[in-house]
C-alpha cells in the first residue's frame, strides 16, 4: 500500500471532507496561500478558494468565537490553532461556549466544529511553543479530544471529526509531521471514536500510549521483547470519549501497566487513565498502575535539558521491567 | 416624537412594536416579583427600561436573521419571537422551558426564532454573533446578525478581534451596544477611554449613536443598516442610549451609593420608551387610550396564565441530567 | 474565640498584608466601592484608597496581563477574579505568562501574584458561573494552588498566597463566604503551603476532600460514626504543592480512600491523589482508592438537576459504608 | 536626514546610536549564520533591517525604565544595554545566557537592563508593559515602559483592553507599534481594517505615525514622549513604518508567493537605516568613513568571538532541569 505523510493525511481527510460537504471550511492563520507553517494545508486553497480557507489576523479568541457561531448557524468549521499553547488564549469560546451551548439549550443548538492543533516538545521551541494541553480540554464535558498516533490515524480521527455534531479537539504532534505510514487511496476512511486500538498483543505488561508516546510505547515493547518480555501496547485513539473496556480487559490479562502521555504528568491524563484502571482491576493487578507524564516543569529551551522532560523508550522500558521483577511492591 | 421617519407602513406594524414593548416590561414585572417571592431560583437581571432598543432592533428583522443576547436577555428574546409560557418554564427551570430547564435566565435561547441565546460571559457572544454572519455569507444566504452587548463589554478585546474580521470580509453583522451608563455597580465613562464609536469607526465600520429609548428612532436606523448589510455593505455598529430602571440584578436594592434616585426617576419619569410611544400612537390616531389599555390588560393576562402554568410545570426528570451533552449520546455517564 | 464569616476572613488577611506591605493592591471588577458582588471587599477602598483598590474595566485577560507586569516590577498584586469560570479568559496571561516566567528568565523575574476566584455549584448560576476549574491550573507548573475550606484556612492560606513570591491561585467556594468560624484576632495567622490538615482522625477509611468538599466529608464522617465507622478527614489545603505523605500515611493506615473534590471527576483532581495513593500506599490498600468528583455534565440551572451534579455527605457515606463492607472487590 | 531635530547634545550619543544599530545588524548576521550552518537548535526570527525602530526608542530611556520585546526580540535586547555573549550563550540554550538556556531567542529577557522579555505569544506583552507602568505609577517612580509589538499584534484584542486601562488611569506606557508591512507571510493590509494609529485615538491615546528607518526621528520622538509620560501625560502610541530583511522566520526563504524580491530590494538599497544614518554622521562631520569602519569592525570581532566563547560554553547541567519551576523550591521534582 503506499505510504503517505501525517501531514498529507490530515490534508486528504480536510480535502476530501470539504469535497463531501459544502458547509465545512478552515479558518486559522495562515492557512490558505502559506498552508500553514507545517505546510499541512498546502493545495487547499487552491482547491477550495479563499472563502472556505480562510487567513484570519492573529486573532485566536475571535475566530475561534466566529467559528463556533458559524458552527451554530449551519456550517461546520475546522479551526486551524498553529500551536497547542495557544488554547489557553481560546479557552472561554470554546469551553464556556461551545463545549456547553448543546447542553445549556437542553439539546437544541449544536456546535459541530474541529478544533485542529498540535501537541509535542523536543523541537527547540521552548515554554509558550512546546505544551501538550490535551488535559485541560479533557477536563470539560462537552468536548471530544482525538490523539491521532500515525499518518492513518491523523486521516481516519479527522474525518470522524469533522462528521461528528460535537466540538472535538483534536492533537497532531508536530514532531510527526513527516512520519509516513501505509493510509489507503480513496475509500472513506473512518476510525471511530472511543475505540482504542491495540497495536501490539502482549501478556506480561501493558503500555498504554497516547499520540507521540505510541510510538515510544512501541519502541519500548522492542526493548522489552529481545529480554523476554511480553508487551502490549494500546493507543487508546480518542481520550474523550475513552475506550475504558478495552485498557481494563487488557490490565486484567497482563496485570501490569504503565501509562504514557507527553502531558504534564500532575493533574493530567496520566492519572485519570490509571485511576480508572486501578478502580475497575484493581484485584488483579500485580502493582499499581504506574504513570509517566512530561516532567511538571515548563518546558524548556536548552536541549541539554529539554531531552529530560519527555519519556523515552528507554525509561519506558526500564520502568516496565522494574514492574514485571516485582520491585515495584517495595516501593509502595 | 420627531426623530423618527415612518417607515413602517401600517398601523399594525406600530401596535406590534408597542405590544411587544409592553410585554417585555410585563415580562420582568413578574420575574421580579417572582424573585421577590423567593419563587425562581438564582438572580435575574431585568431590562425593563431598555424596551426600544431590542424591540426596535428585532422589528427590522426576519425570523432567519439571528441575534446574540446577554444576561440581561429577557428583551431580546421576547421581541424576536419568543412565548411567554416557555420563557417562565425556563426561568423556573422546568421541562418545558426553551432549554428543558438547563440554561435558565442568563442561557435563555430560541433557535426557533433565530435566537441563539442569551450568555452570562460578559462580551462573549461577539465571536458567536460574527460567525453567524460568516455562515450566512458563506452559504449565500442574505441573512443579518444583530449582536447585542452593553457599553461594559466594549471593554473585552473580543470585541476588537470580531469588528476587524467582520470589517476586513465584509460580513453582515450589526453589533448594537446598548449604553445605559453602567457596567454593575459602576458608570461607564469611569470604564470607558475615549468614544465607543470612535472605537468601531477606527477599523472602518460606519457607527451610529441613537436614542434607545425610541423605538421609531432605532427601528428606522435598524431597517436601513439591515437593508445594507444584506447587499454585503456591512458591518455596521450602532450606540444605542438607555437606561436599566432595576438595579443590575434583582438583588441590587440599595444602589444609591453608585447612582441617585433622581437619575432614576429623571429617566422614568422623562423618557420612559412605552410611555413616548403609547403618547404618539394616541396623537397620530393610530389607536385610542382604550384600545391601549384593553392591549395592556390582555398582556398582563397572558404573563399571569404563563407565570401560573410555568409554577405548576414539572421540573425535568433527574434522567435528563446527563443528557445533551453530547448530541450523540442519549446518556453521557452511562 | 470570636466567629468570623470566611468573607471577612479574607477581607482581614487582605487588609492586614496590605498594611504590612505597600507594594500590595488589589484589581478587578467592581472591587472598590462595591466591595465585590459578594462584598467581600467592603471597606478595603476606604482604608487604602482606589490606588490601592482598583476598580476595572470587564477586561480579565487585560488586567490579569497588568498583574503578571506589575509582579515582574516590584508591585505584589492581588487579582479578583469575580468568578472561577472567568478563569478561561485569564489563561493565557495565567499559565503562558505568569507560571512560566521565573523559569524562562533562568530564575531571574518574580511573579509574586495571587489570582483569587472562586468555585462551586449548587447556586443556581448556570453553567457559566459555577464551574470548580482548580484541576486546570494545577496542570500547569510554576503555579501554587490553594483551597481553603474554612474561614481560618481562608485567612491563613491568603496571607500565606500574599507573601509568596510566585503566582497563586487561590479558589474560595462561594457557597462558603457566610460560613462562620473561629478565627484568632491579631497576630499573624499564616498556614503553610503543602501542609495538610487531618480534620478528623479515623481507622476504618480515609476521606480526602478539598474545598466545599471538607465539609461534605465531614459530614459524611460524622454519619459514619453513627454507625460505628471511624473515618478520617483530610484536607490538602493546597493541591499544588500536594503533601502527598500525610495522605499517603493515612492510606496506609486506613487501608480504604474516596477522595472528594467538587471540580468534574474526569481528567481533574480526584484521578491525581487517587493515582498517588494507589501508586505510593497499593499493597496496604484493601480496594482501590475510590473518586467522587462533580458529574461530568456542564452545570445545569435547574434545581432539580443541579443538585445532583456535586457529592454529597449521603453518597460519600454511602460509598464508604459499601468500601468497607468490602464489596468493591466485585466490582473492580 | 531632513526630517529629524537634533536633540542628542553630543556626537557621543549619535555615534553610541550607529553603533547599536550596528551591534543588531552584526548580531542578527552571526545568529543566521549559526542557523544555517546548524549551530543553533530551533528557529529564530531576524530584527535586521528593523534597528532604528530599537535604538532609537531604547537611547530615550534610562536603565531603570522597562521594555516588554517580542518574539522578533534581540533588536530589543541589544538597544536596551545586553551584552552579546549572554545573548548568544541563550540563543545556544548555554548555562551563561541571560536564561541560563532556558528561554532561547523567543524569551530572552534582561532584567538587569530592564528588558522584562521576549514573548512568544504575539500580543502577550502588552499586559506585561502596562503592568510595569502600572507599578511605576504606584510606586511613586518616575520610570515608563515601553511595549515593543509588531503590526500583527494590533489584531489581538489584549492591546485594546490594556490601551483602554493605560488611558483611564493615565499610566507612563508608550505602545511601539513595529509596523513591517507583514505578519508572517500575510500583508498587513489583509489582516488590519481601517487605521491603526486611529485605533488608539479611540481610546483617547495621543497616536503618532513616524518613519521606522529614521532613527532620529525615532529617537527625537520617542524623547518627547517618554518626557511627557513621566509627568504623567501618558499613555503614547507610536506607529514606526518600518521592514524586516530577512523573511519571518530565518527558515523562511523561498517567499516570493507573498512577497516580491523587487520591494525587498527597495527597501533594503533605498531606506536602509544604518547606510543612511552613516552618511548623516558623515555629512555632518561627526565621524569619517575611516572611524565608522573601524567601529563596524570591532563590533564585528565582538560578536564573532561571542559567538566562538558561545559555541565552547557548557550546556546547563541536567540538574537544572526543575530548578526555578519555583522561587522558594530548589529543585521542584525533588
Ligand atoms: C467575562 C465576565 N466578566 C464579568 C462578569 C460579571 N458581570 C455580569 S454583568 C456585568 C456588567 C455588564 O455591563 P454591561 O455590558 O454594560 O451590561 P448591562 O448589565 O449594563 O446590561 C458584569 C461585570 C461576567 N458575567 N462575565
Ligand atoms: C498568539 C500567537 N499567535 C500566533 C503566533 C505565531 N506567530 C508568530 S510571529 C507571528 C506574526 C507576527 O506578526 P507581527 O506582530 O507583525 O510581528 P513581526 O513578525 O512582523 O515582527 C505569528 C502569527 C504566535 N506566536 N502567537
Ligand atoms: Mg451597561
Ligand atoms: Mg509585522
Amino acid at each position: 500500500m503506499r505510504e503517505i505523510t501525517l501531514s498529507q493525511a490530515v490534508n486528504e481527510a480536510l480535502a476530501e471532507e470539504m469535497r463531501r460537504d459544502e458547509s465545512v471550511f478552515i479558518i486559522g492563520e495562515d492557512v490558505a496561500e502559506a498552508g500553514t507553517p507545517f505546510k499541512v494545508l498546502s493545495g487547499l486553497v487552491e482547491e477550495f478558494g479563499t472563502a472556505r480557507v480562510v487567513d484570519t489576523p492573529i486573532a485566536e479568541p475571535g475566530f475561534m468565537g466566529i467559528a463556533v457561531g458559524a458552527a451554530m448557524t449551519g456550517s461546520r468549521p475546522v479551526v486551524d490553532l498553529m500551536f497547542g499553547d495557544f488554547l489557553f488564549l481560546v479557552m472561554d469560546q470554546l469551553c464556556n461556549q461551545a463545549a456547553k451551548t448543546h447542553y445549556m439549550s437542553g439539546g437544541k443548538l449544536n456546535v459541530p466544529l474541529v478544533l485542529r492543533t498540535n501537541l509535542g516538545a523536543t523541537r527547540r521551541s521552548a515554554a509558550q511553543h512546546s505544551q501538550s494541553l490535551h488535559a485541560l480540554v479533557a477536563h470539560i464535558p462537552g468536548l471530544k479530544v482525538a490523539m491521532p498516533s500515525s499518518a492513518l490515524e491523523a486521516k481516519g480521527l479527522m474525518k470522524t471529526a469533522i462528521r461528528d455534531d460535537n466540538p472535538v479537539v483534536i492533537f497532531e504532534d508536530k514532531l510527526m509531521y513527516n512520519d509516513k505510514a501505509e493510509v489507503p487511496e480513496g475509500g472513506d476512511l473512518l476510525i471511530p471514536f472511543g475505540v482504542a486500538n491495540v497495536k501490539r498483543e502482549g501478556r506480561d505488561i501493558t503500555l498504554i500510549g497516547t499520540s507521540s508516546m505510541v510510538q515510544v510505547c512501541e519502541k519500548a515493547a522492542e526493548l522489552l521483547a529481545a529480554e523476554g518480555i511480553s508487551a502490549e501496547v494500546i493507543d487508546p485513539r480518542t481520550i474523550v470519549p475513552l475506550d475504558e473496556a478495552t485498557l481494563v480487559a487488557s490490565a486484567k490479562k497482563t496485570s501490569r501497566v504503565i501509562v504514557v502521555d507527553e502531558g504534564h504528568q500532575s493533574y493530567g491524563v496520566t492519572g485519570e487513565i490509571a485511576s480508572r484502571i486501578n478502580e475497575k482491576a484493581f484485584y488483579h493487578l500485580d502493582a499499581p498502575a504506574l504513570r509517566m507524564g512530561a516532567m511538571d516543569v515548563p518546558v524548556p529551551f536548552s536541549p541539554a535539558l529539554e531531552d529530560l522532560t519527555v519519556p523515552t523508550p528507554e525509561a519506558v522500558a526500564e520502568q516496565a521491567r522494574k514492574l514485571c521483577a516485582g520491585e515495584m511492591i517495595h516501593a509502595a | 416624537m420627531s426623530s423618527a421617519k415612518q417607515t413602517q407602513t401600517n398601523s399594525e406594524d406600530y401596535l406590534r412594536m408597542y405590544r411587544q414593548m409592553v410585554r417585555i416590561r410585563t415580562f420582568e414585572d413578574n420575574a421580579n416579583q417572582l424573585y421577590l417571592s423567593a419563587k425562581m431560583p438564582g438572580l435575574t437581571h431585568m431590562y425593563s427600561g431598555e424596551e426600544a432598543v431590542a424591540v426596535g432592533i428585532c422589528e427590522a428583522l426576519k425570523v432567519s436573521d439571528k441575534i446574540t443576547s446577554t444576561h440581561r436577555g429577557h428583551g431580546h428574546c421576547v421581541a424576536k419571537g419568543a412565548a411567554f409560557k416557555e420563557m417562565f418554564c425556563e426561568l423556573l427551570g422546568k421541562e418545558e422551558g426553551y432549554c428543558r430547564g438547563k440554561g435558565g435566565s442568563m442561557h435563555i435561547a430560541d433557535q426557533s426564532n433565530g435566537n441563539l441565546g442569551a450568555n452570562a460571559i460578559v462580551g462573549g457572544s461577539m465571536g458567536i454573533a460574527t460567525g453567524a454572519a460568516f455562515s450566512a455569507k458563506l452559504a449565500g444566504r442574505d441573512d443579518v446578525a444583530v449582536c447585542f452587548f452593553g457599553d461594559g463589554a466594549t471593554a473585552q478585546g473580543l470585541m476588537y478581534e470580531v469588528m476587524n474580521m467582520a470589517a476586513l470580509w465584509n460580513l453582515p453583522v450589526i453589533y448594537a451596544c446598548e449604553n445605559n451608563g453602567y457596567s454593575e455597580y459602576t458608570k461607564t465613562d469611569e470604564i470607558a477611554a475615549g468614544s465607543i464609536t470612535a472605537r468601531a469607526e477606527a477599523f472602518g465600520i460606519e457607527a451610529h449613536q441613537v436614542d434607545g429609548q425610541d423605538v421609531l428612532a432605532v427601528n428606522t436606523l435598524t431597517q436601513q443598516l439591515v437593508e445594507r448589510a444584506r447587499k454585503g455593505e456591512g458591518p455596521f455598529f450602532m450606540e444605542l442610549m438607555t437606561y436599566r430602571y432595576h438595579g443590575h440584578h434583582v438583588g441590587d436594592i440599595n444602589r444609591e451609593y453608585y447612582r441617585s434616585k433622581d437619575e432614576e426617576r429623571d429617566w422614568k419619569d422623562n423618557r420612559d420608551p412605552i410611555v413616548r410611544f403609547r403618547a404618539w400612537l394616541v396623537d397620530e390616531g393610530i389607536a385610542t387610550e382604550d384600545e391601549i389599555e384593553a392591549l395592556n390588560a390582555a398582556v398582563r393576562k397572558d404573563a399571569e396564565e404563563a407565570v401560573t402554568y410555568a409554577l405548576d410545570a414539572p421540573y425535568p426528570d433527574g434522567a435528563e441530567v446527563d443528557m445533551h451533552v453530547y448530541t450523540d449520546v442519549p446518556h453521557a455517564l452511562a
